[in-house]
């Protein structure tokens, strides 16, 4: 029961492992974001990012990005100001490719939840048919002993 | 020895015959050194460009070589104590155990810096260091690593007393629990070789005290419930 | 397990309802964020994750320090007394949640350690980065895979259950150090656990991380208490087979069905 | 000679369930001061784990042992209980790199006694040797010297285990005469011996353990009295 136990733990691990492994091989058909390392700063109820920027991408490099977290109408879905045509096709296609392997990884890792989870009350049957049938074999014993 | 405090005779007693049969065996200090002296220069090997070993190195080297070597005496505290069962004799003794573990986390401590003594000499030769820019607080950083380095193995080498692979499971087990001592000693030896500022030092050898006070306070605490009844 | 079998099963209908609800909620209801897109959606189960895992090993490690301060028996009436003899009569319960809370930890760790370096390759452009929460993971997954492995290689005896116990407690005491030593690095990690609903604004937002939460802890809860029933249910299973091994040898039985550890 | 700190030892219904394996079932027995009794059972009976437990080394798994008043983890001074429990086993517990001397003189700290190490030295008949190292003693004279860490020690109860392996004929006899005088009216002594020849001439009262149980417990006269008693119950 233990290395079983043990057994299914490195195998659960061995599968997470994978996924790390795998999926963000499709992350990296969009362009990363290469944000170097951001410092992130808090001024009052704002987070100034400072971003070393790589990508080609609108921003002046080195300039701190202000970010508002407040949801403003760039942040909605679909309300993204596209700058040329072609860039919203890229940027479509990466959010569909990217959002597939996001469910993926989600539902693989709530798979391997489930999957546990089965297996534990898979064990835990096994072990009180196991007793019961113990139990049974006692009993029977003790009628021919008395 | 006419010590009054039966805590004091105990611990000073249990030290006395550890550095005794040490003196006699010395089969610790001189596989430790040799171990330690043998990491380094695997490491400088390993690093060795054009030349030269970058000093960058030399922190990290240092202090892989300190805990890998330091094994080897956390190895035998208790392995020399079980090897005659003299660890029954200890326990069914009016003494507290954790005079038991002061006086092994002593031995251990005099051990490593013995160690640590013919250790540096060698580390400054083969990385080309000139002078050390801070010895006050590079000593007081080796000792701090060092006592709490000690006082972590020799509650972890007394719980393993009467395990199987031992020697693979005191590692397995040890260097987790010991990384941010690893992290802040190699950080304050780091900012010393840079001749780095001076308050980031103090910082870091805060760090490395508040470490070996927090793991004293609870080596004692341990070590009666983990070998005193049992 | 038995005895709250409908609770039990009660639990695992509303988690599989909130979970499908948390999937709508994350992936077709909530906004994409401005900066991180997509891959900020894994937040919604990273942090669950991430507070899971120090569930379990919190629980580990109360356990731990119970089963190592109340080892033996007290006489007297008073409350500690009361508290002591509580626990010193279910040594192997504190044991089992002990064991069964590091499993879950580290099976909770290991779920954060993936989908950090997923979102981290996003946003800061690499997988892995020496950052103090990231190394605070990980440090502390490698303390209780050992815990695991001191376990998994002992044979189960009282001194081994108790050094476990002791490596359990003393690895949770070193979190705290693991975090100051690693903080003094400087880090990237953004702090979301900053202030109350970790700077999200957006009610959408909150309320799918409040359903991804809802869900991740009712799993928490579902998984620890399974995994404690099986521990339990093995002493139980061990104990009927001495028994019947005893019947067998034609002596009378010694242990008792609820043998109960004195003194 | 210090007081003795207890005069009875009470088992009751002691039980030690090793991997939920019974291995002690349900041993009671009183061992009372100045009686010198024996344990035997066959290998695997439960001696030694008895013997563990008694020593207060091991905790069990239900079952009393009162030391006197109190068991001890009710004791008020546990570290002076622990200091009243002598164990002299096969293995000697000295440390071989020492001289006796030297490790009489640790132990003497250890256990805080006062007592005139020569004189000790002398008892157990190693005084010529005293300067030389453990590691080359022979057999007789480790146990010998292990003896006279016990006797610094001037326990109340004397756990003796298989003090007697490995020892020639006479050797044994002098070690069961210096046994014999230091065993003194208000000590507890219990020896476990494989040796029935021995337990009979020491023992006026034997215990057979066989598979965890305690199968008899009584006085006994000839050592084939014993023989036949154990092979009957082992």
């Amino acid at each position: 029961m233990r290395e079983m136990m043990m057994r299914h733990f490195t195998l659960l691990t061995v599968a997470l492992v994978l996924t790390v492994l795998l999926s963000p091989t499709s992350f990296a058909e969009s362009p990363p974001m290469k944000l170097g390392v951001p410092k992130i700063e808090r001024q009052k109820e704002r987070f100034v990012i400072t971003i070393p920027v790589l990508t080609p991408e609108k921003s002046d490099p080195g300039k701190p990005r202000v970010v508002d977290r407040e949801p403003t109408s760039e942040t909605k879905p679909g309300t993204k100001k596209p700058s040329s045509g072609s860039l919203t096709m890229q940027a479509s296609r990466e959010k569909v490719s990217g959002m597939t392997m996001l469910v993926l990884a989600y539902l693989f890792i709530w798979a391997a939840v489930f999957g546990y989870m089965l297996f534990l009350r898979r064990v835990f049957r096994r072990q009180e048919r196991d007793l019961a049938e113990l139990n049974a074999r006692l009993r029977a014993l003790k009628a021919e002993k008395s | 020895m006419t010590v009054k405090n039966p805590y004091l005779r105990v611990t000073l007693a249990m030290f006395h015959k550890d550095f005794m049969v040490e003196m006699r065996s010395r089969e610790v200090l001189l596989t430790m050194t040799f171990f330690a002296i043998l990491v380094v220069v695997v490491f400088t090997f390993a690093f060795y460009v054009h030349g030269d070993v970058s000093r960058q190195y030399l922190p990290g080297v240092f202090w892989v070589a300190i805990i890998f070597s330091g094994t080897i005496s956390l190895l035998r505290t208790f392995e020399r104590e079980r090897e005659n069962d003299c660890i029954r004799a200890l326990l069914l003794s009016p003494t507290p155990p954790s005079a038991i573990y002061i006086s092994k986390t002593l031995a251990n401590i005099v051990f490593t810096l013995v160690m640590e003594a013919c250790l540096v000499p060698i580390v400054v030769v083969f990385f080309n260091v000139g002078s050390l820019p801070d010895p006050a607080r590079f000593l007081a950083i080796l000792f701090l690593g060092t006592i709490g380095f000690c006082a972590v193995g020799t509650l972890f080498s007394a719980m393993l007393i009467n395990a199987r692979m031992k020697a693979v499971l005191l590692p397995l087990i040890f260097y987790p629990v010991i990384a941010p001592l690893l992290i802040t000693c190699v950080k304050a030896t780091f900012s010393i070789f840079a001749g780095g500022d001076v308050d980031q030092i103090n910082r870091w050898l805060t760090m490395a005290l508040a470490f070996d006070m927090l793991f004293i306070v609870l080596g004692l605490w341990v070590f009666g419930h983990l070998v005193g009844e049992g | 397990m038995k005895r709250f079998r409908y609770a039990y099963e009660f639990f695992v209908v509303l988690m599989l309802l909130l979970f499908a609800h948390a999937f709508y909620w994350i992936f077709l209801h909530s906004p994409m964020e401005a900066q991180m897109g997509i891959v900020q959606k894994i937040f919604y189960f990273h942090v669950p994750s991430a507070i899971s895992m120090f569930l379990g090993l919190s629980v580990c490690a109360g356990s731990s320090v119970i089963y190592l301060v109340f080892s033996r028996r007290k006489k007297g009436r008073g409350l500690w007394a009361g508290i002591n003899n509580f626990f010193v009569e279910r040594r192997d319960n504190v044991d089992a949640l002990a064991r069964s809370g590091a499993e879950l930890g580290l099976i909770y760790a290991s779920i954060v350690l993936v989908t950090g370096p997923l979102w981290g390759r996003k946003a800061w452009g690499t997988y892995w980065e020496w950052d103090p929460r990231l190394t605070l993971t990980l440090l502390v997954f490698l303390i209780y895979v050992a815990y695991l492995f001191l376990r998994a290689f002992a044979a189960e005896s009282e001194s081994r259950k108790r050094i476990a116990a002791g490596l359990g407690a003393l690895g949770f005491a070193d979190v705290p150090l693991i975090h100051y030593a690693v903080q003094m690095w400087g880090g990237t990690h953004p702090n979301v656990m900053g202030k109350g609903g970790g700077g999200i604004k957006d009610p959408t937002m909150q309320a799918a991380f409040m359903i991804s939460m809802a869900t991740m802890y009712i799993m928490f809860g579902l998984l620890l208490y399974t995994r404690y029933s099986i521990e339990r249910q093995q002493v139980e299973l061990d104990r009927a087979y001495a028994r019947l091994i005893d019947y067998e040898l034609g002596e009378p039985p010694v242990v008792a069905a609820s043998a109960k550890p004195s003194q | 000679m210090s007081a003795p700190l207890f005069s009875t030892v009470n088992v009751d219904e002691l039980v030690k369930v090793y991997d939920r394996r019974p291995v002690v079932r349900k041993v009671s027995l009183e061992l009372k001061a100045g009686e010198l009794t024996g344990l035997i059972g066959a290998n695997g009976s439960g001696k030694s784990t008895l013997l563990y437990m008694i020593s207060s080394l091991l905790p069990m798994t239900s079952g009393s042992i009162r030391y006197g008043a109190h068991t001890y983890a009710d004791h008020p001074d546990r570290e002076r209980l622990r200091g009243a429990i002598g164990w002299l086993a096969h293995q000697p517990f000295l440390y071989p790199e020492l001289t006796a001397v030297e490790n009489l003189q640790f132990f003497r700290e250890l256990y805080g006694s006062s007592i005139d190490l020569d004189g000790v030295l002398d008892d157990v008949d190693l005084f010529e040797a005293r300067n030389q190292r453990v590691r080359n003693y022979s057999r007789g004279m480790l146990q010998r010297l292990g003896l006279g860490r016990v006797i610094i020690k001037n326990p109340t109860l004397w756990l003796l285990d298989e003090p007697f392996t490995g020892l020639d004929r006479q050797t044994v006899e002098r070690f069961m005469k210096m046994l014999e005088a230091t065993a003194s009216g208000d000590r507890l002594m219990l020896l476990v011996s494989h040796r029935m020849d021995l337990v009979a001439r020491l023992c006026k009262r034997v215990l057979i353990l066989s598979r965890g149980h305690l199968v008899f417990d009584g006085p006994v006269e000839s050592e084939q009295q014993i023989q036949q008693l154990a092979d009957e119950r082992f």
